[in-house]
């Protein structure tokens, strides 16, 4: 520590000082980063439990110093309705992968979203199933190549992306549904915000609020962390475009 | 002039990714090429420590919050 | 005879592919061999190992926890796989970038600035890990150094066999590193 | 004494749960099991319980491991096909070891096979439908008062274990009304301090997880399982004995096929044959040192199974008796209920 | 002679199956199995099956479903949390009497567990994680060879049977690699009169369900399809013997362990020990008769199951020995592989 | 037959001569009707394959002279993929519930449609459970009693019911989906004709095709069959409106 | 004058849903409240026959496949 | 003793209903009972049935295929059932609207013309069901006509209990049929 210096960023205390186990550059830490100064910030550790199923971030609970639970593949939003009804003063949140969220838990996604389940999802959008390799996700890019589509998916025959926040935006039981991303200090500080809303929003009880975060993956790109950022810029945000699909406590104010 | 701001970013916790070193305005960090920490990777450090703004780009920036920012007080 | 080794480094060594290698090749001259890759999400942490065994009996187990060598490329994994070097075996390791050299002395232990040599001496650190094999056959005989080219071409796509001379020297760069 | 009312089991089943304190369900229709759901949502405006129709049974088994790390009292029922569906959360729940409660009201299967009862499901209870090596405590109610007494005791001995606990019940026990003997309503307060409800700086966090990526710490997972089991199975053998202590044939038989072999065991004596009645009622834990101690005895000459399967838990009678009489096994499938003139049929061929 | 190749397991399998005739591929990734459906991905150009990564193993599942009651030579490839989601579609599949094949290549749980080998989904496998009572044939391969091996014969087998057919693999066996002979690519040609393709003028129209309401109609798909089980068992019990001739000690493993067990086996003999090496191929239908004559060999002194879990197929060698002599189990779990040492010390232990 | 009488109105041949076990003036049996008299028209029975998972409609393979399969309860997406996938020239159907459809088979609806699957949907929206004994549906309307939701759907609680057809006409491989009903002569040629169309957009291989029927459940809405029709003009229309959300075949001519 | 349609509805097919009756331009459908076919079924028959102008409205509607219409030949 | 029972009709001819109460009535009697529904998609067809089991001891299944008593309100029913009578049991049939009369002679049948004598006589064919019941208790004793009236009204809920004097009538109307 320097003299005659004040701190004006340090780690957050609810991050646990290990080091995670993520590629360099990887989004996952960014984000997870993101929600432990919130905690922090928002000063509710004794009131956070968090979901994490399966997917690069399984290991998530060795990182952040609140309540969680891991979640059978697919199963976070399931599991995180059942705990919010349970304990619908604690604030809660799932932390998906997109096979997670929009694979095989499509189903727990869109009715969690119906019915308008209090808690935050936090959608993990990469691409890709990073956890297992590097194979074919439902929001893999037109011709993108991964390990199952090793010649680039082909939207004949696979379909196109899926656009989560999108479709979950017209689920009456979403209040608050946005799309954002890491690639900048502007965009990530935008991202917090975000996250941050969506918190507030789940502490009014105003309904489901979902935050996507079009994230990388530097190792199932096979490209390096800066080459990840043009990738995203170049490819990801015209498919995938940044911004509030849905704001229901903003239009409630306005009106 | 003395810097008014400076990083501390800790050797092992960085992973080198670089993500702090292109968004620095002043272009203060860099990798370290010829040095890795105990994981092989080449780590980032203030190379350019009197540029420093202290904006914090680097520290939001960098996944692993490996980064400490210090601004000048007063 | 059954000979046991793992290969383990940072993942973009080469370690997995080495053992391949030599596993290959151990088959081409009629062995039994096994190759057993550490997999999952291990690998996120950057590490990565394989087992090889070569035998001229069928192979039990391809899993095993003691070797008869261990080719180690960093500092986690020599901390790792040093006690694990059956009394008497052999530990091969990268010196120019291991600073902490193993301590047993009831093994053979063998350093090998491999890094160095290939950036240096061939310009390429990426046949690395062809010295370390090369140190690793003449250390023990377990394959011929023919057979380990005749491996080279063999499981390079054609389009890279004009890098086959370059494998070649470091292979034997790496032989000449053991006395 | 409790209060005396004539229910169906599935709504009988229900009541109890409300009565042991239940605070969250999570369910799916399915015949013959869904008047648990309907009861539970007639009752809803009367208590506390938190009451989801979920999307699936995949959704509701993975609801009850939530609301069971959260630290609730949870259920949730089905039948066969739909316990097929939760076999991956059941299993995560065992590894998890989160206490909850199931009843699977099974009918005919495989596949959609049918609506009637059946007890298709015994192996898929007792060895693990799921994945690994995991064990439920398995009760096999035989009538709708066993439907409420078992649905207590699975709350207890769910949180005395940290174990999920089964109620391995039928089609014909859901669907029928017999006279029960409601307990009292208990207040619950779950004592749970492992569970996930916020970290409190008096304490760690508190993590649920049944991941354990490196093998040592799995197998070490494993062996504290597994040795829970041996204490389950030390403590929590629970059978019924009927005319047994001078018995050459021990017929038997759990659930509903139990109550038809008393009649088989009467209709026996009658004819002067002395046959008797042993029941498990923990089919996991199986009473294998009861049957082992039968089959020590010179008296008796043979064993029955009577089953509606093709034979299920004659496999775990075998092994109790370990060669050292006969055991044979009769069994009706589809939803036949078999009479019990039938088995005594099958009995007596056996007597040569 | 077939083309020699040095592969994984996971892409031996895959390979085996398109020279097989594979029509469709249906499956899901996950560790330790991913390689199989990349492997079919990259090769898709060269041939002509349908490939689809589904949504979820559910899908998976009942993809494979669809597409054998249309006829089709069909696959899927999971690992042990996968294949518990595909409980309810196996026990259609089964009760649909549908020609398919399943691979399971097992990693340790329950729950998550862990990604490495384990062989604790056996009771899974052969005793019926799915509703009613219905059994798949279940080949445990113990090399990569036996990947290719079997999966031919797998195909062939559920073809024969009308029956699912199931590879219980393992972690590592799916992600080694060793030397394989790869057989020639056969052309297949389904001769399905029953698949649902299409009602021609010549035919009544093909139904393809597993739902029999009425319970004798039930009943009697039960015994259909009990009889053809009888059937398989009498036909296709598959096993391998070493050095049994002159065994005092049988020592018996399915799948990788039995890799294990041979060297146990060398090491005995070296110490004078006579132990051999008992090795069912296929654990359903399972070897039975071959254990009881063994048991009533009076030279034989005990058995020992050697498994990566905590018990399984251990009961059922208990089941075919009946008593006549000791069986002893040793096992080790969460993704750990015994050593031959340990193995052999603990068929020590039991020599008193 | 009267003597100097032709036959304007018949039975098809297809719809085996059988009674339905539908209860008095259920729609399931007027779709079947209708499906049948389309296989006729078309000559396709040799080519046709349908898909039929459990609700009321399981036993439709008793009714349908063409071949048929029985699929588990949300599974016929799956099932008619691979069906379609392996037989492509045939004609696929699936014919589902409102609990089949857009409950437990919320997965594979969504990346059926998603993937543009060349079969038909034909989804039966009678917004309840009818073969279970007349539970709430996703599909149940607001404030409608059923066994589960005794006092009314409760929307805070439980959501809104869901509209597929609205939400599969945002996905890319979906070619033309449309919601039809049956309470009138007008009404009922109208859904014959959608699902002519759909067939027919099937045999051209345009892409997924999906009719959603607004339907009715008289035993389980408690009410006659004629009160049904009442029922479904007054509280369901409003809220499902008919009429036709996607044709892009339609949207191709016009270009 | 003869009427220009006919209808015949099967007795044991009708399940006395009604639909027929009330969409029957003509009204000439009626159920049958005094008998039942063997299902315990009110069934619906031809009222008036006069009327019928074989439109098939009712025949449309008929979830059963009950109906079989005729028309005038010429 | 025991007497196994089914009651079977249309769906909506309250066949359900009736066997319930009198279970319960047996039940108040200090009687073991069982009822058994017919369930799931078998109503669909607008059939249903119920067995109903009273024994002085515990009741071992609550399905039986052999009936002491078979109660058919519809001819599907009848037909169903008649085989299903024990020798010398009893088969009670309502005539107005069954046209086919049973034909065994092993059995003791009862005509009850309960539409008929609803409608006519009770101005309300819903106590049909009443009817039938009553000429059962009259044709064995099962439980006593005192117990069926208790029965009523602890099942009854209480906005309905003015309409127990009709089912009263209609019982006792019904047991007048039965000489
Ligand atoms: C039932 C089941 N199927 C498959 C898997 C294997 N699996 C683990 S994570 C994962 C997907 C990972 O992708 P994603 O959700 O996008 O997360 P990411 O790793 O990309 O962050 C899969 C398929 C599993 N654990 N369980
Ligand atoms: C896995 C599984 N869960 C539940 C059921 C029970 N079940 C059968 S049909 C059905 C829903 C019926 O509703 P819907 O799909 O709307 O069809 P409908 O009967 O209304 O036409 C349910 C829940 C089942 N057969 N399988
Ligand atoms: S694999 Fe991809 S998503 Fe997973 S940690 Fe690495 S970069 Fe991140
Ligand atoms: S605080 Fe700003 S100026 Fe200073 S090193 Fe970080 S990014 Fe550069
Ligand atoms: S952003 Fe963080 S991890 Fe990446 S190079 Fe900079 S300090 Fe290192
Ligand atoms: S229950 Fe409803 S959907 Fe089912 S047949 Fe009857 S009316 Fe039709
Ligand atoms: S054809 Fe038309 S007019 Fe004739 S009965 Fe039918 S609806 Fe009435
Ligand atoms: S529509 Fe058909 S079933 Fe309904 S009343 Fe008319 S003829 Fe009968
Ligand atoms: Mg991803
Ligand atoms: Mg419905």
């Amino acid at each position: 520590m320097k003299e005659g210096y004040e701190v004006v960023y340090k780690r957050p205390k609810t991050l646990l000082d290990k080091r995670m186990h993520y590629c360099p550059g990887c989004f996952h830490a960014t984000i997870h980063k993101l929600l432990m100064e919130i905690v922090e910030e928002m000063g509710i550790q004794e009131k956070t439990v968090g979901v994490c199923p399966v997917g690069c971030s399984v290991f998530a609970y060795d990182y952040m110093d609140i309540d969680m639970q891991e979640a059978a593949h697919g199963r976070a939003a399931a599991v995180a309705t059942a705990i919010k009804r349970m304990l619908p003063d604690r604030y809660v949140f799932s932390y998906q992968g997109d096979g997670d969220l929009a694979a095989i838990g499509t189903a727990e996604t869109i009715h969690a979203c119906n019915r308008g389940e209090k808690f935050t999802f936090i959608f993990i959008n990469n691409g890709i199933y990073g956890m297992t390799g590097g194979q074919m996700a439902p929001t893999t890019l037109e011709g993108q190549k991964t390990t199952t589509s090793p010649y680039g998916r082909n939207v004949q025959k696979l379909g196109m992306p899926l656009k989560m926040a999108e479709m979950v935006s017209q689920l009456a039981g979403v209040a608050y549904a946005e799309r954002v991303s890491c690639n900048t200090p502007a965009n990530t500080r935008k991202a917090k915000k975000a996250l941050k809303k969506a918190f507030e929003i789940q502490g009014k009880g105003l309904g489901t609020t979902f935050i996507e975060v079009a994230s990388n993956c530097p190792s199932g790109w096979k490209c390096t962390p800066v080459e990840s950022l043009d990738w995203l810029k170049n490819k990801v945000y015209p498919y995938f475009p940044l911004g509030v699909f849905k704001d229901v406590p903003a239009v409630k104010e306005e009106v | 002039m003395p810097a008014k701001g400076y990083v501390e970013i800790s050797m092992e916790g960085c992973k080198g990714c670089g993500l702090c070193v292109i968004h620095c305005p002043s272009k203060c960090l860099e990798l370290n090429t010829s040095d890795t920490n105990s994981y092989g990777l080449h780590y980032s450090y203030l190379a350019k420590e009197d540029v420093c703004i202290a904006c914090a780009n680097c520290a939001i920036m960098c996944p692993d919050a490996a980064i400490t920012v210090y601004k000048k007080v007063g | 005879m059954l000979v046991e080794m793992i290969f383990s480094g940072f993942g973009g060594q080469g370690v997995l592919s080495m053992g391949k290698l030599l596993a290959y090749a151990a088959m081409k001259e009629g062995k039994e061999v096994s190759w057993m890759p550490s997999y999952g999400p291990e690998m996120r942490g950057g590490t990565a190992n394989c087992i090889v065994n070569i035998s001229d009996e069928p192979i039990s187990s391809p899993v095993v926890t003691a070797y008869d060598v261990v080719v180690a490329l960093n500092l986690p994994s020599l901390r790792k796989f040093e006690p694990r070097v059956k009394k008497g075996g052999i530990l091969i390791w990268e010196s120019s970038t291991i600073k902490q050299p193993p301590t047993r002395d009831d093994i053979k232990t063998y350093a090998v600035p491999a890094v160095d040599m290939a950036s240096n001496d061939l310009k390429n650190v990426k046949v690395m890990n062809m010295l370390i094999l090369g140190a690793l056959v003449k250390a023990m005989a377990v394959v011929k150094t023919d057979s380990l080219l005749l491996a080279l071409k063999e499981t390079l796509p054609p389009r890279h066999h004009n890098l086959i001379p370059l494998n070649q020297q470091a292979i034997e760069l790496g032989m000449a590193q053991v006395k | 004494m409790g209060e005396i009312k004539f229910m169906k089991g599935n709504e009988a089943l229900a009541e109890a749960a409300i009565r042991s304190g239940l605070q969250g369900y999570f369910g799916y229709p399915i015949t013959p099991q869904s008047e648990v759901v309907e009861y539970l949502a007639m009752q809803e405006p009367n208590h506390n319980y938190v009451l989801i129709q979920a999307e699936s049974e995949v959704a509701s088994v993975n609801m009850v491991y939530g609301a069971a790390a959260a630290g609730a009292r949870v259920m949730t029922t089905t039948s066969s096909p739909g316990f097929s569906l939760m076999q991956e959360g059941v299993s995560y729940i065992a590894c998890a070891e989160l206490p909850c409660v199931f009843a699977n009201i099974v009918r005919g299967g495989p596949g959609l096979g049918t609506i009637q009862a059946s007890q298709g499901d015994y192996f898929q209870a007792v060895k693990g439908g799921g994945h690994g090596d995991y064990h439920l405590i398995v009760l096999a109610p035989n009538s709708v008062q066993e439907m409420v007494d078992h649905c207590r005791l699975a709350f207890e001995l769910a949180d005395k274990y940290r174990n999920p606990v089964m109620l391995l019940s039928d089609g014909s026990i859901g669907q029928m009304m017999e006279k029960v003997v409601l307990p009292e309503p208990i207040p619950y307060k779950p004592d749970k301090p492992w569970a996930t409800t916020g970290k409190t700086p008096d304490r760690k966090r508190n993590i649920i997880t049944s991941l354990y990526i490196q093998s040592e710490d799995m197998e070490k997972k494993n062996q504290t399982i597994q040795a829970k089991y041996q204490e389950i199975t030390k403590n929590e053998i629970r059978y019924e004995k009927y005319r047994v202590d001078d018995a050459e044939i021990i017929i038997s038989a759990f659930g509903l096929t139990s109550r038809i072999c008393k009649k088989v065991v009467d209709l026996a004596r009658e004819e002067g044959i002395k046959m008797g009645l042993f029941r498990p009622i923990t089919v996991w834990p199986f009473p294998t040192d009861q049957f082992a101690e039968f089959a020590a005895q010179d008296r008796v000459k043979f064993f029955l199974s009577a089953e509606m399967n093709a034979g299920q838990m004659v496999e775990d009678i075998r092994l109790s008796v370990n060669g050292k009489k006969p055991v044979y096994f009769y069994g009706r499938q589809g939803g036949i209920v078999p009479t019990p003139e039938e088995i005594l049929n099958a009995a007596k061929g056996h007597l040569k």
